[in-house]
């Protein structure tokens, strides 16, 4: 039994299915649902919570408010009509989507991918993690401060950033969010002339601005006492649900699949792990805002060096049926800003695959709310919720 | 004194005062709005009128046009009598408000002891609204918003005394008097007068409902807290009344704590109104500016907030400027 | 990459062949065999899946309609995966190993809901991604895509 | 002949007074005009286009230049922003908030899920665009629209507002028809729409919380 594994557990593990009959508490129990449409559940997720006056006795997430189908979906496309589709499971970071789900496909065809195309696929990754991590920080300051309060001034800012990124995106392959960047066998837009300049000038901008968010929220005496010590989870807890990311590291887990799976061009660059060891909702903000950080280092160390080359490694794709792997069945797993996105494809030869399953960190991170939520008062179900950062187009696919 | 009878001066001034502050309360939202926007780096309202300024009257119109919603095993009177509560008990405070000598509503003795039990008195419509509107949010906005009012009660109270010994009166206009010529409290005596004034505008920032301290209206986790159910005008007097309690609050300040209408140049009304006016909008704008800066707490640490933190300190600014008005008085005979 | 002490104890202890894709272990001792690789270490669960297949004639023997579940575990601190399966033709259940790792819990609810393997000893088996009175279970072959469902669509 | 709106005794009061009526319909005009300037918005954000929903209402194209904020509840809102996709399960909840608005509401389709369900409307859980439950006022097609399409919806929705007060004729936005196939359940506005799957999407509406859909865990 490796060390890492068994840590004593630090709080005794909530029991999930509690008998609420037999819980015996001063009055009855009030029954709250936080509903597919609250303000702060992050899209339409249903919370029903058992409540002892303000404190959750029992919590019970129902998902499925926006199930769309989309492995059925995907037996029923071929190969080079499924991109499209999987953009919009995880929409805030539509790229990395798109590269879990290409790299199983190549994995399958066994192509080879140049390496212009591994550095650009590495490139948006990461600027693609920054944009998404930015989201997650306004929408988690709304979540603590209000519609009508200090919440939407964070929001507002890290919203300003973000369309930065997005315009060079849109530049890049002419969408703000949808991109259909990524084909079998490399990359379907090329780097246009001075993207590069574009994005230094972001990059430096952003990075700039990353010590004013710490300076406006964790420097703040209020943001400290709202976040330290909630919804802490422990080690064995996180691997046993399957956490990955930044909620798995910030329990001091080093699991990075940039660092142990090397894709794209990830091997030709040191990715410094960004770790914290409580578990609790501080530790993830700081995991984020150090892989923030990171990202943009990557990024910025990359862009330079992109090699020139050709950025499609098999003959380029005119039909929807060009794609047409072998039999046989490939599990790539990829690390997206939420987590360890995988896709597992089986494929019996013809154009469309047999089965595709598509792993999302999302529905891990939710999978872990009936173990914080007992004992935690309501204003802390929304910051533990928060802190998950979970996307409900990925978690419900 | 008009008329030279109490009743037709306090109830003509009122009026007049009361009208003033609901035009001056709506520009205040518009205010808000604009500076929020400019912190936040967009541009508040703008298009309707010039640079917005129409915008208040069209929220009020289209506020006046919303269908009535009254939720059917909604406690009918306790849930329509919870709006007007609100906007009556924030304007109570004005009746003992000097804004310029002698021109008062009720010049009382007790005016200190009058506007601590009108602010007591906010509790009341937010509960009646969270039980009487029949919804669970609302109904938890409302049982945080009678576990605050215990917690920063007793800070406002001690506050609010440290200007009575200093100044030894309880009559506002007597306050304002004791601080003429530039002794404002809130400098004057550096210790005492310094920290009450910081204790009441926490508390008044509790009593009032403002962040960081808005936990029975707390949009993100109670969908919006009491106001959930109301609509049309019942929403905008709720909307009203806290707006017109946060203007109140900042003018009890300056009355308490920065001299009220006191300020160079001669004792003209006109003056002495103009600096109280000054005063309470400096002051109101930083209230914005902490509004828009700054997370929500929790209640519970709202509760060691005050308890353990500013009901000590309260006592501590109380003895102090016991003392410093014992030593300053020359030896009792 | 694959974890040579879990191929070890499926070729060993249990006597079975491990193809790429992993081995394929009889559901009487999938139970067995799943506590064994937690106890080795495999704590991180990467996922439960399942596909359906129609019968169909492999060579010349007749398989019938059944299901695949797929699991995959890991072993963070040596960096091991392990992925292996179980084969269930349509009627009978697959034991439940939300007891031995608490992830699997929710992975098997949405395997039942969306490809329809029942899992016996799961605490709670309901539905996760479509409502309670859904019937039939979308991820099967013969399941037509646009199925109407009254009064919304 | 007495039409039966007009015999409540206010309406007697107004025809007998000179004058009253003109003063009315002025009245009810400026209180229009404040209606279309200050719509505040119900963010019914399910999937992407919530998030340019939400850029549309952030610093660089701000919906509160028009004096539309976002409200948490419905009930203090008079623009229902349907963005994103709606699934069969959310479908009777959205009709429920549709419901629970006050009066003068509008509705604004954004995105073309919730106008037609887009790619995923044959799929088995998807509604096939918003306005087969649901009377919609505006169309914004995209996916995702972007910011400033949403806002030319908002102006369009306006537009509307002011025809409507000023009793011009305003032809009622119909779906993009771009071939598609149809579902079968007709648009709301549609002719041959039977009158019972109204009722029994009302009926699904009202046992929606006595556990009709969801079966509470043991």
């Amino acid at each position: 039994m490796n060390a890492l594994a068994l840590t004593p557990p630090i709080a005794p593990r909530a029991n999930p299915y509690l008998d609420i009959e037999s819980y015996e508490g001063q009055g009855d129990l009030m029954v709250l649902n936080m509903g597919p449409q609250h303000p702060s559940t992050h899209g339409v997720l249903r919370l029903k919570l058992w409540l002892d006056g303000e404190v959750v006795v029992k919590a019970v997430p129902y998902l499925g408010y926006l199930h769309r189908g989309v492995e059925k979906l995907l037996e029923k496309l071929t190969y080079v009509q499924s991109t499209p589709i999987v953009d919009k499971n995880d929409y805030v970071s539509s790229m990395t989507n798109e590269l879990a789900l290409v790299m199983a496909f190549e994995k399958l065809e066994g192509c080879e991918i140049p390496r212009r195309a591994r550095y650009i696929r590495t490139i948006c990754a990461e600027m693609q993690r920054v944009a998404s991590h930015l989201l997650w920080l306004g929408t988690f300051a709304l979540d603590m401060g209000g519609a009508l309060g200090g919440g939407t001034t964070a929001f507002m800012y890290c919203l300003r950033e973000r369309e930065r990124i997005l315009d060079l995106f849109e530049e890049l392959s002419g969408a703000r969010f949808h991109y259909h960047m990524m084909q079998v066998g490399g990359v379907r837009h090329d780097l246009p002339a001075g993207w590069d300049a574009h994005l230094k000038r972001v990059a430096a901008d952003i990075s700039a601005r990353i010590p004013e968010y710490e300076h406006m929220l964790s420097e703040n005496v209020i943001f400290r006492a709202r976040t330290r010590g909630v919804g802490r989870i422990d080690k064995l807890l996180a691997q046993e649900l399957g956490l990955s990311g930044p909620n798995i590291r910030a329990c001091g887990i080093d699991h990075d699949l940039r660092r142990s799976q090397p894709y794209a061009a990830y091997d030709e660059i040191e990715v410094r792990p960004a770790l914290a060891t409580e578990g609790d909702v501080y530790a993830r903000y700081q995991v984020r805002l150090a892989e923030m950080r990171e990202s943009l280092r990557i990024a910025l160390a990359l862009i330079d060096g992109v090699p020139a080359g050709p950025i499609m490694g098999r003959k380029p794709i005119e039909t929807v049926n060009a794609v047409k792997p072998p039999a046989g069945e490939a599990y790539v797993a990829i690390d997206s800003p939420r987590g360890e996105l995988g896709a597992w494809v089986v494929s019996d030869g013809s154009t469309k695959p047999y089965r595709c399953k598509l792993r999302p960190p999302s529905y891990h991170a939710l999978s872990a709310l009936p173990y914080l939520l007992p004992g935690v008062t309501i204003p802390d179900v929304v910051v533990i919720l928060g802190s998950l950062d979970p996307i409900m187009g990925e978690a419900d696919r | 004194m008009l008329f030279d009878s109490p009743v037709l001066h306090a109830l003509i001034l009122g009026l007049v005062i009361c009208s003033a502050l609901m035009g001056v309360t709506s520009y205040f939202i518009w205010f808000e709005r604009r500076f929020a926007g400019r912190m936040q780096g967009r541009i508040g309202p703008e298009h309707v009128g010039f640079k917005g300024l129409l915008q208040p009257i069209a929220d009020a119109f289209k506020l006046l046009i919303k269908e009535d919603i009254t939720p059917r095993n909604a406690d009918r009177v306790l849930f329509n009598l919870a709006p007007l509560l609100a906007v009556f008990v924030a304007l109570l405070t004005l009746a003992v408000l000097p804004l310029a000598s002698g021109l008062v509503i009720a010049d009382l003795d007790v005016g200190v002891l009058f506007f601590l039990a009108a602010g007591a008195m906010t509790v009341v419509p937010t509960w009646m609204a969270g039980w009487g509107s029949n919804n669970k949010y609302a109904l938890i906005g409302g049982m945080r918003a009678i576990a605050q009012s215990v917690a920063y009660g007793v800070p406002l109270v001690l506050a609010a005394l440290v200007p009575v010994i200093l100044a030894g009166s309880m009559n506002l206009s007597e306050i304002v008097a004791a601080q003429a010529g530039g002794h404002w409290f809130a400098f004057w005596p550096p210790g005492p007068g310094f920290l009450g004034g910081i204790l009441f505008v926490l508390a008044s920032l509790a009593e009032g409902n403002r962040i960081p301290f808005d936990i029975p209206e707390a949009e993100s986790e109670l969908v919006s807290g009491i106001s959930t159910e109301y609509t049309g005008m019942k929403f905008g007097l709720f909307y009203l009344g806290e707006y017109v309690h946060s203007l109140v609050g900042a003018a009890l300040f300056t009355t308490l704590f920065l001299g009220g209408f006191d300020g160079p140049g001669p004792d003209v009304l006109a003056l002495q109104l103009f600096w109280f006016l000054l005063k309470t909008s400096v002051v109101s704008v930083l209230l914005l500016w902490v509004r828009w800066t700054y997370v929500r707490l929790r209640s519970d640490q709202l509760m060691t907030l005050c308890w353990k933190y500013l009901l000590p300190s309260g006592l501590g600014v109380v003895v102090l400027a016991a003392m410093w008005v014992w030593f300053s008085q020359e030896a009792p005979a | 990459m694959i974890g040579p002490d879990a191929l070890l104890l499926a070729r060993e202890r249990f006597g079975l062949e491990t193809p790429e894709h992993g081995p394929t272990i009889p559901r009487e001792r999938l139970g067995e065999f799943a506590r064994a690789l937690f106890e080795a270490g495999y704590v991180y669960l990467v996922y439960v899946s399942a596909m359906h297949h129609p019968a169909d004639k492999q060579g010349e023997t007749e398989r019938p309609a059944r299901y695949t579940v797929v699991y995959r575990v890991r072993d963070l601190a040596r960096g091991l995966e392990f992925p292996f399966r179980c084969e269930v033709p349509l009627g009978t259940s697959v034991p439940s190993l939300a007891a031995v790792w608490a992830g699997a819990d929710w992975q098997e609810r949405e395997t039942f809901d969306l490809v329809g393997p029942v899992f016996e000893g799961h605490p709670d088996l309901r539905r996760i991604m479509l409502p309670e009175d859904w019937e039939g279970h979308p991820l099967h072959r013969d399941y037509a895509i646009n199925t109407p469902h009254r009064p919304w669509r | 002949m007495k039409h039966e709106a007009y015999d409540h005794p206010a309406f007697q009061v107004v025809e007998r007074m000179p004058g009253l009526d003109m003063a009315l319909l002025k009245a009810d005009d400026l209180l229009h005009w404040g209606a279309e300037n200050s719509l505040w918005i119900f963010p019914m954000g399910t999937s992407c286009c919530a998030i340019e929903f939400m850029a549309a209402a952030a610093s660089r194209l701000d919906m509160d230049r028009f004096g539309s904020i976002v409200r948490g509840s419905p009930r203090q809102c008079d623009v229902m922003v349907i963005a994103g996709t709606i699934t069969v399960k959310m479908a009777p909840r959205v009709l429920k908030l549709w419901e629970q608005m006050p009066e003068p509401k509008w509705a604004i389709a954004m995105g073309s899920c919730a106008i037609s369900g887009d790619f995923y409307r044959d799929i088995y859980s998807v509604v096939p665009g918003v306005d087969t439950f649901m009377p919609v006022d505006v169309y914004v097609p995209g996916c995702p629209p972007s910011p400033d399409a949403l806002i030319d919806g908002i102006r369009r929705l306006q537009e509307k507002i002011r025809a409507a007060r000023g009793g011009k004729p305003f032809e009622r936005e119909v779906r993009p028809e771009t071939g598609m196939i149809l579902p079968e359940i007709r648009r709301l506005g549609d002719s041959d729409r039977d009158p019972a799957i109204t009722e029994a999407q009302c009926q699904a509406v009202l046992n929606m919380d006595k556990g009709g859909a969801e079966r509470p865990p043991r």
